[in-house]
């Protein structure tokens, strides 16, 4: 009895309690992440493995008595601002691909026989300015 | 009393978890990014139980706040485009999943959503259980707090964070700075920007506030930048505050964006990797080893590569908002 | 006395990461000169590679820790970080500026447009930094680090051109990278829990194995495997490599793939050495043998030219997979694993500019319609088969030799009484077959009768830089001995 | 002690404060109410909290803090439901607000 207690008092110690949540994190994060199509959801979903990662480095920095491992918590500072870097180019990717296709979902890849491909190293291509001009001439054939 | 932060300890991890699984179930967009934003501030709760400010500062500026204002306008540029295309030319339809190649695409690309419910789920227990049962078997290491302790008379800062962050593993941050860099010439390289569909609010509010909340906001991001050295607070949070400034000023006229010149700004966004650099190259000539400091200077290189990073980041972060290269970038 | 030149080693090491870093910032501040920043950057990089490597095979590596490290800032591990130097990093930084050179070279002809320029340069010169600092990275956070270097920028050049198709693609790639990355953080982050330090060689020494070991293995591995498009978890590789302008294509095969393959290969000599079994290691080669099948159909059917060459490469990589088992056996097997990464490098990186040079020429790059254009372009067929000729494995070239040394270990298996070691000698030379025959797809038009037609005319640089690496990458059989004792200077190198 | 025990009390009444508001955002059936329950709730609720707080701050200078994390908020809270309530007065509620 006293073995069962001291075992369930080990596990709420916020040392494990915290990393034990993170793993919860990381786990709904990668079901999310396959479940859900959308693109923005499936990079909110990707967001929430990558907190769970941050809440189990911080909670294994905080076990024991002493004060809190600085290294874990500047690695996890470093982590974040990889993380925003990482969502704000994808959103931008986002964007750019439902302006062209009309639907922010994964679409398939090349089917090999029919994809168009653009030379950029060609002329005539640029008859109307730069790569980004040429958003709404293009499109991907259904 | 334990048992009571055990108690809240049990009631905020639910919370998380569970808002975060309200955010991934939604169907509504809108409705997962305002649960995305209160999941990033229920964790700012979350690391200040585990005794990190810093974390918990940085979380609420840049992961809730600023990630939060991208997540915010990419909706509103997704809904503005679906309008466009609605009002324009027939909507092309989503891939159809079934076709000659039906079985060949099932290999590349997502099933329908119904069918990876159980493939999903086994999935992401296998992983969640396992991991929970390593985490489970770790004894306690030490870490590397002690040796951290030993170094910081010689470290110039007073903060250990800090000294990690400028001094001990300075390369991770310097390269960290670079990723934000590169994240905005990936955005930049995709075109140039358009105006922000916000819908402008009318009336004398918001300008009124804005005149009360920048300087402020300017004031808080100095003040947490000083503050890094022996406190709390550093260069990353500073950005943010200040990023959030910038990205306020941009909503508040999201008609007529200013035209950046191009050269300055180009100057701006690449400082804080510049000077880092060149004081690291410099340490390197000078003997102290690349991104090395001598001691008696550590302190003033670490707050002037700081100052340069704040300005950096938060400038870094506005066009990040507004995306698209500005005009001005391709003169 | 140490041999001359040792003294400078260290500075050298941290100088090339400088070096490398400077140019990078340089071309992000000032764009309108980015080219030409980047052309001279090249040559500087290239050329310190060069002498940094023949400094350290004169000089050797630290008796002590059978490596060159240096302690950034001065802060030695755990502490600090270290750059670690040895025959692997060498032999990577070697390859990674033979090819970056190649492709900085062609790009002055192939990205002209005054726009794209600025784009292309700096995020080009990042990538190259990213991977220079990935393969001295000593340090298992700021591999992390790196790992999101070169990937965000390797994303931000395949969506560069703006097209749906790139985009589409650059989208999946940026998915797949960043769960890539998670993974290999969580691992990380459990090694670091258990034992608490991050420097990989105060790792190595502390790890045995355990439950952290194993799952920070699996999901550091997993993680790794996605980001090298490792059989079954390549999906997103054709797509992305496939509607990528032509000298990412090639830096993205010959190089970004083959930087998380080395991260592989030096976790499992290092780190996670003990918890190699036999049983795992026949799991990872069947993985190997349906790579080797699967890569070489797709590449058979596919249409595009760029398509066949971005299915090659799956294809190939099956042949590192099939490696590990015969690893396990004679444990010296992993120099010839890291020489065929070369070669094949070298070989993809050279067929993917040759295609292009085809693509702008053409206008197109279907398969079917090619022929015109490759009966008038001599060049560049000698160019396409060159290579090809070298991922075949046909004699006198790096890849026979590659392909032999491997052949060689498998039968050591057999010999040895391995009954599965039949399996791998066959996918070896089978896969060997496949490969002549979509390599001889690629190039048949051009000995059927029809019309030649040069089609749009192309810069000097276009038209001899892929020559010239194909020519390279057969050659490189010559460079074999000097490779495998380069290798041999690696800690714990068997 | 009458410190700590003025600082409980306080906090205490702030957070009915924060419930009342919490519940009202929750049960009140339009944008309008849902504000006025909010905002009203959260100036009232964070400034007893704040008071509270304040017997237990080492000196002026954490007092002031205190005090401006207060303005603040009422000034981001006021601005805040004055472009909610505008939003919805020009374009109509939200459909997954009813």
């Amino acid at each position: 009895m006293n073995g069962l207690l001291e075992t369930v008092a080990h596990t709420l110690a916020p040392g494990l309690l915290y990393p034990t949540g993170g793993a919860i994190l990381f786990a709904l994060g990668l079901y999310g992440l396959i479940r859900r199509h959308h693109l923005v959801l499936r990079i909110l979903a990707l967001n929430i493995m990558g907190s769970g990662v941050f809440m189990v480095l911080l909670g294994v920095a905080a076990r024991g008595e002493g004060p809190p491992d600085p290294v874990a918590q500047a690695l996890t500072l470093t982590g974040i601002v990889v993380a925003v870097s990482a969502t704000a180019f994808a959103l931008a990717l986002v964007v750019h691909l439902t302006r062209l296709t009309g639907h922010a979902v994964m679409l398939p890849g090349p089917p090999d026989d029919d994809a168009p491909v653009e030379d950029i190293s060609r002329e005539e291509h640029h008859a109307d300015g730069g790569p980004a001009d040429r958003a709404s001439s293009e499109d991907r054939p259904a | 009393m334990n048992g009571l932060l055990v108690l809240f300890d049990l009631v905020l991890l639910a919370g998380i978890v569970g808002v975060a699984w309200r955010c991934l179930a939604s169907t509504d967009l809108f409705r997962a990014v305002v649960l995305f934003i209160t999941f990033g501030l229920l964790l700012a709760l979350a690391w200040v139980r585990l005794e990190a400010p810093d974390i918990a500062l940085a979380e609420a500026a840049i992961g809730a706040g600023i990630t939060g204002a991208l997540l915010l306008v990419t909706l509103e540029r997704l809904r503005s485009i679906m309008a466009e295309r609605r009002s324009g030319r027939p909507h092309s339809p989503p891939p159809d999943p079934t076709g000659p190649h039906a079985l060949l695409r099932a290999l590349h690309d997502p099933l329908p959503e119904h069918r990876t419910f159980l493939p999903a789920l086994t999935f992401a227990l296998v992983v969640g259980g396992l991991l929970v049962t390593a985490l489970w078997h770790q004894p306690q290491s030490v870490g590397l707090e002690p040796v951290v302790d030993a170094h910081m008379d010689v470290s110039g800062v007073d903060h250990p964070i800090t000294a990690v962050l400028l001094n001990f593993r300075a390369y991770d941050t310097f390269l960290e700075l670079a990723i934000v860099l590169i994240a905005l010439l990936g955005a930049w390289s995709l075109g140039r920007h358009d105006l922000i569909p916000a819908r402008p609010a009318p009336g004398p509010i918001l300008p009124g506030t804005l005149r009360l909340l920048v300087p402020v906001a300017v004031v808080t991001g100095v003040y947490v930048l000083w503050a890094g050295s022996h406190a709390p607070g550093g260069a990353f949070q500073a950005g943010a505050i200040l990023g959030a400034a910038g990205i306020l000023l941009v909503l508040a006229r999201p008609r007529q964006l200013p035209m950046a010149p191009g050269g300055p700004l180009r100057l701006g966004i690449s400082a804080g990797v510049a000077l880092f650099l060149l004081v690291g190259l410099y340490g390197l000539a000078a003997g102290h080893g690349f991104l090395g400091y001598a001691e008696a200077w550590a302190y003033p290189l670490i707050i002037l590569i700081e100052v340069a990073a704040t300005l950096s980041i938060a400038l870094t972060l506005v066009a990040l908002f507004v995306a698209g290269r500005p005009a001005g970038d391709d003169a | 006395m140490s041999p001359p030149g040792a003294e400078w080693l260290p500075a050298g090491i941290a100088g090339l990461v400088g070096l490398s870093l400077a140019v990078a910032v340089l071309a992000t501040a000032w764009p309108r000169q980015a080219h030409r920043i980047g052309l001279l950057g090249a040559l500087a990089v290239t050329a310190w590679v060069l002498v940094l490597s023949a400094v350290f095979l004169n000089a050797g590596p630290d008796p002590e820790t059978a490596a060159t490290r240096v302690a950034l800032g001065g802060w030695e591990a755990p502490l600090g970080l270290m750059l670690h130097l040895d025959g692997l990093s060498v032999t990577l930084l070697v390859l990674t500026a033979v090819v970056g050179l190649a492709t900085s070279l062609y790009s002055l002809g192939y990205v002209h447009d005054r726009i794209e320029r600025r784009q292309f340069w700096p995020l080009w010169l990042w990538l190259w930094a990213g991977l220079n600092m990935l393969f001295l990275s000593g340090d298992a956070f700021n591999l992390y680090i790196t790992l999101e270097v070169v990937s965000l920028s390797a994303v931000a050049l395949v969506a560069f051109t703006g097209t749906a198709a790139a985009v589409s693609g650059a989208v999946r790639y940026l998915l797949v990278n960043i769960l890539g990355s998670l993974s290999f953080l969580m691992g990380v982050v459990l090694l670091f829990g258990e034992h608490g330090v991050l420097d990989l060689v105060l790792l190595e020494a502390r790890t045995e194995a355990g439950p952290t070991e194993r799952m920070a293995a699996v999901l550091m591995t997993a993680g790794l495997m996605l980001k090298a498009a490792l059989f079954p978890l390549h999906v997103w590789l054709a797509p992305a490599h496939g509607s990528a302008p032509a000298p990412v294509s090639a830096v993205l095969s010959g190089l970004v793939v083959t930087g998380s393959f080395y991260l592989i290969l030096r976790l499992w000599l290092g780190v996670f050495a003990p918890l190699a079994t036999p049983a795992f290691g026949i799991l990872v080669g069947l993985l190997g043998v349906g790579a080797l099948v699967w890569g070489s159909l797709q590449a058979l059917r596919a249409g595009r030219l760029k398509s066949i060459v971005a299915y090659s490469t799956v294809a190939q990589f099956g042949y590192l997979l099939v490696a590990f088992p015969l690893m396990l056996v004679d444990p010296g097997t992993w120099r010839v694993v890291v020489f065929f990464t070369v070669v094949h490098a070298l070989a993809k990186a050279s067929v993917f500019l040759a295609a292009g040079t085809l693509q702008h020429a053409a206008g197109h790059d279907r398969l079917a319609d090619l022929g015109d254009v490759l009966r008038a372009r001599p060049r560049m067929v000698f160019a396409l088969g060159l290579a090809g000729v070298s991922l075949m494995g046909l004699p006198f070239t790096g890849g026979f030799i590659a392909k032999y040394l491997l052949l060689e270990a498998g039968l050591g298996t057999v010999l040895a009484g391995s009954v599965i070691g039949v399996l791998w000698v066959l996918a070896i030379a089978g896969g060997g077959l496949l490969a002549a025959a979509y390599v001889l797809r690629m190039v048949a038009p051009s000995f059927q009768r029809g019309r030649a037609d040069a089609g749009e005319t192309v810069s000097l640089w276009m038209d001899w830089v892929p020559l010239g690496l194909a020519t390279v990458a057969a050659l490189a059989g010559l460079a074999g001995t000097l490779t495998l004792n380069t290798l041999a200077l690696t800690p714990g190198a068997p | 002690m009458i410190a700590n025990t003025l600082t409980v009390l306080l906090v205490l009444a702030g957070l009915v404060f924060f419930a009342a508001g919490t519940a009202g955002l929750l049960r009140f059936p339009d944008v309008y109410s849902r504000l006025h329950a909010l905002t009203k709730a959260d100036n009232v609720g964070l400034g007893l909290v704040v008071l509270g707080l304040m017997f237990q701050a080492s000196g002026p200078a954490d007092i002031l803090k205190l005090l401006l994390i207060w303005v603040l908020v009422l000034a981001a809270g006021t601005t805040a439901a004055h472009m909610v309530a505008q939003r919805t007065w020009t374009h109509g509620e939200f459909e997954s607000d009813r």
